[in-house]
């Protein structure tokens, strides 16, 4: 196994790294340092010394929203506001992580990026040119940004073996190769992804297969196409808990080999912290904080970043305090209707911290320095100090207090 | 604003005492021409009032548990072996549950043992509304209440996991993933059971509904004193919710022991590798790498310790004799399945 | 997928019964004239209504006509009629079904009309009329028609699965790769839907036997060739029913329920593949379970 | 017990005969309109409807007075004076007038699809109280049948004039006939006796007439449900005959008609005459008529039937069974030039590849089989079998596209059954034709037809009787293959008093209105 | 803070919930116009399309009869009663659906002048009590026994209803049916051999005559039954053998519920769904599906006089009877949709 950059990733180095904003994070670093024999062309393309005002991302997602019109059984239409101007930006090499609850917009911002939905509003930007939106341009897309489904067992056809999935992707992607070449690169690939021997496991139908296995042999196939960019939609949660660490550590290796730049959606924070080097958090359609994983983790600078921190199961937590860790977890309210979104603040009905101005209107962007930024009116008011003094369940018991103290 | 809806309750009952005793529990598939053995030999205890969390990989046999302890398996499943105790709240002379017939087992069925499934939206009745299927239980065990008193109850035990009465009317599609999860936890509560089995509740629904729920199962077992059995892949959640963990491995339970043991001195390899399968979210990040290899093929267990193939320290007898479940390490009720332990018995400890 | 498909009874029943009846339909001719020296149409006069017995091993009818050779030809007019009625009705429902469940929008909503439209006419009655105004409906005119007018169900359930398919992780991901238009529909969406389609034709099969003889039986078949379905309408027109000749009509209608039977088995086992549900519900495995209860376990 | 309700209920010694009709389909639709041009009317409205003539099936199919006293030709034979009965009444006890039959038989002229009769006079007038003269414009004695048919009955003035016959179903019917109706449902008709009928009294009460088809009719009759039923029974003599030979009576009548094949003989092949008498010599009329159940009945070769026309057939071709005759045939093969190319007639170059046109509905399909078979067998000529449902093979026939075709001939009379080779009848082919279907055009034809139709003498209608007799026999415009007949079913177990075929002046055959009255007439009550 | 957020937003969801229910209805309504209205312009050009105008058919059976050549203005003449083929096609559409506004579908040929809408209505009440009500008990029959089947799936009784059934309902139906009318009216003389009731009694309701229906209709009734339960029975124990490994089944044994009540509430319940679909559109098939028992028992209803109607081209008959049978089945159609959202509330409630 390679050598995962485990030590930059913790937070000293982290926190050097990206200095300023705009400043490339160590991903960037990390992934012009690498060697990468397979894309020279791509490699030329980066402009390696390019000054830091024009930051170079890969892909970008500008102020996308995405409303579905749904058609109930009964010609009921409804709007889902699935994701609300949000922004993601990827430069090459770098691992963002995209956490949320279930529902926040986290597959339809990532289906978005990789064209399955065309945005309501807003642009998807490819190397700093908006793509259009014709069958052929999104071939030309799709040999650039590739997604990696959360299911491994639905993603792979159960009728095609394994080289046939491999085949095809480099014979639509690579015509100019020849069958024995195919065949070559089929190992290759099945190698990288640490199938061997290869072709043993070429010959196989995916029923053959575990689901880590799987899951290798879609990463594969996207990987046969040379893309920059990787969309992971909950890559691993469908794996066994056992597998999943090797999983992040092949996409790690992935992407200090080839400089891809990954897109990590998922519930489990442990898992983003283990793997990226950013964290952007939705909650119901919109972003609500981003910045270095550990300083989001460290200090959440949102009161709903902060519940989903402090919601994570944690072993490190002392196992003994159970009753002190679960108390007042009961009382955190329901996950806004998309349908029919709470107004300013879409997190205030459920926020121990909620003021006036939280139900009226939408919270400012915070700038909190080394690109973090949260949106929450906490940071305008300048109460932003409590959200490190107390626990989400503290603060509610403590709102409980004060309410029925009023009342 | 959800605490107003409890009555007074009975005394808590002491723990200590075991509500279920399960000895040599062997349960097989009746599929090809060899039958599978899901789970073997499995025993436990379990006291009244207790979390008992099982933690195991996908297909090591938690669920073919979880049915066969309900006695609610179908064919192929068979429980071939074993004995399932069941003591009464009244002291009386437990019972063997795989002994009994359906119309005997009806009578511990909801009063006695109750269930929580992995997946409310597929666990609740879609043509049925909710309240319908709260009153349904409640009159089947109670042929004194009237309709009414029973669609109340709903409401009540409704209230009890903080959803608004007014949701008795509503069909399961009508409420959200969260909510129908905590319905199906009040439906498993509605006649005060003294055992619920939950089989992976909280898998579908993300991490902050998962908080929400399990601290209201926490808060309700310490009003109503029921034990609880807690089944799920997800070894983190375990440590932080159970009292004790029973770690299953192809069928077999590996490892069992308070919780703090298994996460400070876990005393199976397997074990150790499925605790540093969890990144740690605040701890500096280590290298990690889970457990190498797949689980075996039930069908043709592997001789031996059926870790062996993937253990990292397997030793030269690993793979011909079966490891037997022995007390070890310091704490009372820790016991592990490896012959590491039985050779070296002060082996644990040093994997931090 | 192959061994658990042959591993239930009913599978191989039915499909023995249905390679039979295929080979009768092939060479039974053949081997009745060229070995038995019988002729479907031959009339012996000199035994009339002959119950079965020497010469005639399934006897004559009013006729002289040996059954055993009509019984033969018939299943050859039959299985014509059968197979190229399902043929067509298959073919017309997978073109309008897969494509509409798969490519969605304007093309779904117009071939949804249309499907919903056949679906809701009454088939037997529109056959019976178009038939009828059809003058000489040979078997394959009438195969036709049947085909024709009896896709729809199909189409239906074939543009649900393809719409579901569509849906499919694993389409999006070809389609992600870059595979388009009909690569998509043929290798990718068409193999999920064989068990579905195979187990359609063997119904549309069925149907169209079925389908040919209720209209023989009306009259509206081609009588001048020999099928299950004219014999049992010549022996229905001679009263043979009444007059006791029990083999004039007994054959043909045991052979299309034979038929029935085995197509229905087979289907049982294409459910049984698509569903696994439905094999735990198998005899064998109950039964395997129960033994299992009773010896307890393996070991 | 149940289906004995249906009619047993009704017959069973209380003056009621249940006749079971098989043709009727399942329900009767209430619709009296006789002249309207229905398919299907209400049943057996010949009870209630007379004619003014019958035609007398043993008596050389002769046409004699019924309603009418005496009916006499001038010597022209283009007008007739009808002399009428003075003691008829209809039903509603007005008196029969000679307007009332002059109205009626000026229906047909009034309206000319209201002729479904086929009338060909074209001047009706009332002569006096009693008497009524028709005019033909050529001569018509052999053409006298017209008065006898069911279509052209005598219907009552004072209810039918100013009646929309387009609309009109005239539910009650009145009449002068034996039987009124009593009660209509649509499964069951019932008619009442009338008391003053002019003909006599009836020991029939009620004639109950209920619908059923072929197979429900051999078990009604087996259990006396049924009295009298008109269905052919293949085997009937055994299958039901021959188990109670007292009561099953299983009657054949001849119609004089046959079942025949008619060539196209307008075009190629079938324009030979050689082709033509060789295809008749192999038609296996011995296997049709054995497979048919009714040994013996193979016809002859003059298109007459031996059973009516005895006396008027010539002695050579009296009783003459055409037997396959296949040394013959290939003679006549042989003459006509063609030649038999794998399964083909050849002759100058072109070759023709014939089709036998059979009506589907009936069931034929066996017998074509047959014949195609024999002709394979002795001449090598491969003939196609195609059947058609019975419309489509009439417009074939009436267009004249088809090579051979089966279809009935005969007729009332010797007239009658030659008639249809008349040059008159002729038309091109591709125009319709209404009879005539194979296009027969011979000038030695058209001279005896003519001589037949125009002439009242005896010997003369004898010699061109003989003379079409010759040119059916040899030229072969059709050939008959079996010969026509009406079926008759009875259960004698309450009712007697039944003709029989060898011994009868009425043919006891519902349609057929006054052969019907004779046979009520003289009925039994069976004692049981 | 939980109560406010979980009611808000169904409330206001409910709200709009009225009239939405009626565009769904109308956009249904206008599928089955257009279905309606492709129905009558397909059933006025098929005969045209056809070989042979209507008129033919009485002018064969008018020459038949006559042996005479007919003259041009008898042709005329009968053309005028049945419709003249070569007027503008158009005008004809026109006429035509001008005549079905007024429910007049014109003249029966075979039983000129009737007209055929009371020929219809002869026939239609005999045909909607016998298929109705035998739809309805095989429907019955069919699921009950099915839901046993599937409940016990595996079980001796399934393994043999199962096959058993297989068979029977790969029987052709009108063979079954003669063989039936053999045995148990010739032979055995249980049941009468043809018709509807017994003619002898007046038409009405009273009990002779009732029983009398019962009577003649249990025969043909008997072999629809058997002949149809089949295909309820397969698909409901397979649709059971499914349900029943549903969790939520599973967690109603877990309740101790009485397994009747678990096999009714729940497995059948839900099983019953699929099958139901079914059932509406076998509703809708009742008038034109009885046509194979109407011809074998002769019963006096629809299928039988589209029997005949073809057999003597009577068009008029067949288009009326075509026109009926598919406004039947669209009615049918309307009525299962209507009926298949209040039996599952996820589609009732839009979910
Ligand atoms: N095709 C669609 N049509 C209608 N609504 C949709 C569609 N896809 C997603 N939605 C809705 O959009 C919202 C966001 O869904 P999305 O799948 O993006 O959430 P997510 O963050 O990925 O959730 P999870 O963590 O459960 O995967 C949800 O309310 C979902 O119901
Ligand atoms: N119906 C069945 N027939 C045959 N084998 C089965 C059946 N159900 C389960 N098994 C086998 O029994 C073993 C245990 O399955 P079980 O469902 O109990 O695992 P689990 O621990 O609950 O897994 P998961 O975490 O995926 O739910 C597996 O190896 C599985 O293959
Ligand atoms: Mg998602
Ligand atoms: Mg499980
Ligand atoms: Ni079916």
């Amino acid at each position: 196994m390679s050598k995962p950059a485990i030590e930059t990733g913790s937070t000293d180095n982290a926190s050097t790294d990206t200095a300023s904003a705009d400043s490339t994070s160590t991903a960037t670093r990390r992934a012009r340092t690498a060697k990468d024999p397979k894309n020279p062309k791509a490699a030329k393309d980066r402009h390696p010394e390019e000054p830091a005002h024009t930051p170079e991302y890969v892909l970008e997602a500008r102020d996308v929203s995405k409303h579905f019109t749904v058609r109930g059984a009964l010609g009921r239409t409804t709007v889902v506001h699935a994701v609300e101007d949000a922004t993601v930006r990827l430069k090459p090499g770098q691992i963002l992580a995209l956490v949320g609850e279930s529902g926040s917009g986290k597959t339809t911002l990532a289906r978005m990026l990789a064209r399955f939905h065309e945005p309501t509003s807003g642009e998807i930007v490819l190397r700093g040119e908006a793509v259009s939106r014709s069958g052929r341009a999104r071939r030309g897309y799709h040999s650039e940004v590739q997604l990696i489904f959360q299911d491994p067992f639905g993603s792979l056809n159960p009728m095609h073996r394994v080289r046939y999935n491999l085949d095809r992707a480099l014979r639509l992607h690579h015509r100019h190769l020849t069958a024995a070449e195919r065949e070559e690169r089929t190992t290759q690939l099945l190698e990288r992804v640490s199938l061997t021997p290869a072709a043993e496991f070429a010959a196989k139908f995916p029923h053959e297969l575990s689901g880590g296995q799987r899951q290798r042999v879609v990463i594969a196939r996207a990987l046969a196409v040379e893309p920059k960019v990787l969309l992971g939609d909950e890559p691993i949660s469908m794996l066994d808990v056992s597998i999943r660490l090797e999983m992040l550590n092949l996409l790690q290796r992935l992407r200090t080999e080839d400089g891809l730049a990954l897109l990590y959606i998922t519930h489990d924070i442990a898992s983003a912290r283990y793997l990226c080097d950013d964290i952007a958090v939705m909650y119901a359609g919109q972003m609500v904080e981003s910045g270095p994983k550990e300083a989001v983790i460290a200090s959440p600078q949102h009161p709903y970043t902060k519940l989903l921190i402090e919601s994570s199961p944690d072993p490190e937590r002392g196992v003994g305090d159970r009753e002190a860790f679960f108390a007042g977890a009961d009382e955190l309210g329901e996950p806004p209707s998309l349908i029919d979104p709470p107004t300013g603040c879409r997190f205030h009905p459920r926020c121990p911290f909620a003021m006036k101005e939280c139900g009226e209107q939408a919270p400012p962007r915070a700038e909190l320095g080394d690109g973090h930024w949260a949106k929450c009116w906490l940071h305008a008011r300048g109460r932003a100090g409590e959200l490190a003094d107390t626990t989400h369940a503290a603060a509610t018991a403590a709102r409980r207090e004060a309410l029925q103290g009023a009342s | 604003m959800t605490v107003h809806a409890e009555k007074p309750l009975q005394p808590m009952i002491p723990a200590g005492q075991a509500v279920l005793d399960v000895r040599g529990l062997t349960v097989e598939y009746a599929t090809g021409a060899e039958p599978v053995r899901a789970c073997t030999d499995i025993s436990f205890t379990l006291r009244r009032g207790e979390i008992l969390g099982v933690a195991g990989e996908s297909g090591s046999g938690k669920s073919t548990l979880i049915t066969a302890l309900t006695r609610l398996q179908r064919p192929p499943a068979v429980t071939t072996g074993g004995e399932i105790l069941f003591h009464g709240r009244d002291g009386a002379k437990p019972v063997d549950l795989v002994t009994l017939d359906g119309r005997q087992l009806r009578r511990y069925r909801w009063t006695a043992l109750s269930i929580v499934l992995q997946s409310a939206m597929d666990a609740l009745n879609p043509v049925m509304r909710i309240g319908a299927q709260f009153a349904d239980v409640l009159r089947a065990h109670d042929r004194t209440l009237g309709k009414r008193a029973a669609w109340a109850r709903a409401e009540e035990l409704l209230a009890l996991v903080g959803i608004s009465a007014d949701r008795v009317r509503d069909y399961p599609h009508q409420l959200s993933g969260g909510m129908r999860q905590r319905a199906a936890i009040a439906l498993a509560l509605a006649c005060r059971p003294e055992l619920v089995v939950m089989d992976e509740p909280t898998t579908a629904v993300d991490v902050v509904m998962q908080r929400q729920i399990l601290a209201q199962v926490l808060r309700l077992r310490r009003e109503l004193g029921f034990a609880v059995v807690f089944v799920t892949h997800d070894l983190s959640l375990l440590l932080e919710l159970a009292d004790r963990i029973a770690v299953m491995y192809a069928g077999r339970i590996v490892e069992v022991g308070e919780a703090a043991a298994i996460y400070g001195a876990p005393k199976h390899p397997y074990t150790q590798g499925l605790r540093d399968s969890f990144p740690p979210l605040h701890a500096p990040l280590r290298d990690l790498h889970g457990i190498p290899g797949t689980p075996p093929d039930l069908r043709r267990p592997p001789a031996g310790c059926p870790f062996h193939p993937r253990c990292a320290r397997r030793t030269d007898g690993c793979d011909e004799r079966l490891p037997l479940l022995l007390p070890v390490g310091r704490d009372a009720g820790h016991e592990a399945a490896c012959l590491l332990n039985e050779t070296d018995g002060d082996h644990g400890g040093e994997t931090r | 997928m192959r061994t658990v498909f042959l591993r239930s009874w009913k599978v191989r029943i039915g499909l023995a019964v249905l390679v039979f009846f295929l080979l009768l339909a092939v060479f039974g001719p053949w081997l009745t004239h060229s070995v038995f020296g019988l002729d479907p149409r031959a009339n012996d006069t000199s035994a009339i209504s002959q119950s079965p017995g020497d010469g005639h091993p399934l006897g004559t009818n009013q006729y002289g006509q040996d059954m055993l050779a009509q019984v033969v030809a018939g299943a050859r007019g039959s299985m014509y009629v059968g197979v190229l009625g399902a043929v067509v009705g298959t073919a017309i429902a997978i073109l309008v079904g897969v494509p509409a469940g798969f490519y969605g929008g304007k093309v779904d909503t117009a071939l949804n009309f249309v499907t919903n439209l056949f679906l809701v006419m009454p088939t037997l009655p529109l056959v019976m009329i178009v038939a009828g105004y059809l003058q000489g409906t040979g078997l394959t005119t009438i195969a036709l028609i049947i085909g024709f007018f009896g896709w729809s169900g199909g189409a239906r359930t074939l543009r649900a699965q393809a719409m579901s398919i569509a849906n499919r992780d694993f389409v999006r991901a070809m389609r992600m790769l870059g595979e388009r238009g009909r690569r998509l529909v043929f290798a990718e969406v068409l193999p999920h839907l064989t068990g579905l389609i195979a187990s359609m034709f063997l119904h549309a099969m069925i149907g169209a036997v079925m389908a040919e003889a209720g209209l023989a039986f009306l009259g509206i078949s081609d009588s001048s060739s020999i099928s299950w379905g004219t014999m049992i309408q010549g022996a229905q027109q001679q009263s043979a029913v009444l007059r006791g000749l029990w083999w004039w009509f007994v054959p043909p209608g045991l052979c299309i329920a034979l038929i029935g039977t085995a197509a229905a088995l087979v289907n049982f086992g294409i459910d049984e593949l698509a569903n696994p549900k439905l094999r735990a519900a198998r005899p064998a495995t109950v039964r395997r379970t129960k033994q299992l209860a009773r010896t307890g376990g393996a070991a | 017990k149940g289906g004995t309700a249906a009619a047993g209920g009704g017959s069973k010694g209380s003056g009621t005969l249940v006749f079971g009709k098989t043709d009727g389909g399942t329900t009767f639709i209430r619709n009296f309109n006789v002249f309207g041009p229905a398919i299907q009317k209400s049943p057996n409205a010949e009870m209630i409807y007379e004619t003014l003539a019958r035609v007398d099936y043993s008596d050389g199919a002769k046409v004699k007075p019924w309603l009418a006293k005496s009916l006499e030709f001038d010597p022209t034979g283009t007008t007739l004076t009808i002399t009428l009965r003075t003691d008829v009444t209809f039903s509603d006890g007005k008196p029969m007038t000679a307007d009332d039959v002059a109205f009626s038989l000026n229906l047909p002229l009034k309206d000319p699809s209201f002729n479904l009769g086929g009338t060909t006079y074209d001047r009706v007038t009332k002569k006096d109280g009693s008497t009524v003269v028709v005019h033909w414009p050529h001569p018509a004695f052999s053409e006298l049948s017209q008065l006898a048919s069911a279509q052209v009955p005598v219907v009552p003035a004072h209810i039918w004039s100013g009646k929309d016959l387009k609309s009109w179903t005239n539910p009650d019917p009145v009449g002068t006939g034996p039987f009124a109706l009593d009660r209509f449902a649509a499964q069951q008709i019932t008619l009442r006796a009338r008391t003053d009928y002019w003909g006599g009294r009836f020991a029939v009460k009620q004639l109950k007439i209920i619908p059923t088809n072929g197979d429900a009719l051999r078990a009604q009759l087996v259990r006396a449900d049924v009295d009298w039923a008109l269905a052919a029974w293949g085997n009937g003599e055994q299958e039901y005959a021959a188990k109670d030979p007292r009561h099953h009576l299983y009657q054949k009548y001849a119609t004089g008609g046959a079942y025949s094949m008619f060539y196209n003989s307008a075009r190629a092949p079938f324009d030979d005459v050689h082709l033509r008498r060789a295809l008749a010599m192999t038609i296996p009329r011995k296997d049709i008529v054995t497979t048919l159940q009714r040994p013996g009945t193979e016809a002859g070769p003059t298109g007459l039937v031996d059973e009516i026309y005895r006396d008027v057939i010539l002695p050579e071709y009296r009783g003459k069974v055409q037997a396959v005759d296949p040394a013959a045939a290939q003679k006549e093969l042989a003459l006509s030039g063609y030649q038999v190319k794998g399964g083909k007639l050849v002759k100058d170059g072109k070759s023709y590849s014939p089709k036998l046109s059979f009506n589907q509905d009936f069931g034929w399909d066996p017998y074509a089989n047959m014949m195609t078979r024999s002709w394979e067998q002795h001449l090598g000529i491969k003939v196609k079998t195609v059947g058609a449902p019975g419309a489509n093979l009439y417009e074939q026939q009436q267009t004249g596209a088809f090579d051979l075709t089966i279809s009935t001939s005969g007729g009332a009379g010797v007239a009658g059954v030659y008639s249809a080779l008349s040059s008159r009848a002729f038309r091109p082919l591709g125009q319709t034709a209404a009879t005539n279907f194979g296009r027969w055009k011979d000038t030695a034809t058209d001279a005896a037809i003519t001589k037949l139709l125009s002439s009242d003498d005896p010997a003369v209608t004898k010699s061109a009787g003989e003379q079409l007799q010759r040119v059916v026999a040899e030229q072969v415009p059709f050939s008959p293959i079996y010969n026509s007949y009406w079926f008759v079913l009875i259960n004698a177990q309450h009712w007697t008093g039944w003709p029989t075929p060898d011994h009868f002046s009425y043919v006891p055959f519902p349609g057929l209105g006054p052969d019907t009255t004779l046979t009520l007439l003289n009925l039994k009550q069976a004692t049981t | 803070m939980t109560a406010i957020a979980a009611s808000a937003a169904p409330a206001a969801g409910r709200r709009l919930r009225i009239p939405r229910r009626w565009g769904f209805l109308l956009r249904r309504l206008g599928f089955y116009l257009a279905a309606t209205w492709s129905a009558i312009t397909l059933n006025f050009f098929l005969p045209r399309m056809m070989p042979g105008d209507p008129s033919a058919a009485i002018v064969e059976k008018l020459q038949a009869v006559s042996g005479q050549q007919m003259s041009p203005s008898a042709m005329e003449s009968v053309q005028k009663v049945f419709g003249n083929p070569h007027a503008n096609i158009f005008r004809q559409y026109v006429d035509y659906l001008v005549q079905l506004a007024h429910f007049d579908l014109g003249i029966s040929i075979s039983n000129y002048p009737t007209p055929v809408t009371s020929l219809l209505r002869q026939g239609l009440p005999w045909t909607m009590l016998l298929v109705g009500v035998t739809t309805v008990i095989a429907f019955v029959l069919g699921t009950g026994i099915g839901a046993m089947a599937g409940w016990k799936a595996g079980s001796r009784f399934d393994a043999i209803v199962s096959p058993l059934t297989t068979f029977v309902s790969a029987v052709p139906y009108f063979w079954m049916a003669l063989v039936g009318l053999w045995f148990f009216a010739f032979q055995l003389d249980w049941f009468p051999l043809s018709g509807g009731y017994d003619a002898d009694l007046s038409i009405g309701f009273s009990p002779s005559f009732v029983l009398s229906v019962l009577h003649y209709g249990a025969l043909p009734a008997a072999t629809i039954v058997f002949s149809a339960f089949g295909g309820w029975l397969l698909g409901m124990r397979n649709m059971t053998v499914t349900t029943v490994r549903e969790d939520y089944v599973l967690l109603a044994q877990a309740k101790g519920l009485s397994g009747r009540r678990v096999m009714l509430r729940y497995a059948a319940r839900n099983a019953v769904l699929p099958n139901f679909t079914g059932f509406t559109l076998a509703l809708g098939h009742v008038v034109g599906g009885a046509l194979l028992t109407e011809v074998v028992f002769n019963y006096p209803g629809i299928g039988y006089l589209l029997y005949t109607s073809l057999q003597q081209r009577d068009y008029p008959v067949m288009q009326g009877v075509f026109f009926l049978i598919t406004l039947t089945v669209l009615l049918a159609n309307l009525l299962a949709d209507s009926v298949y959202v209040l039996l599952d509330p996820r589609i009732r409630e839009g979910g």
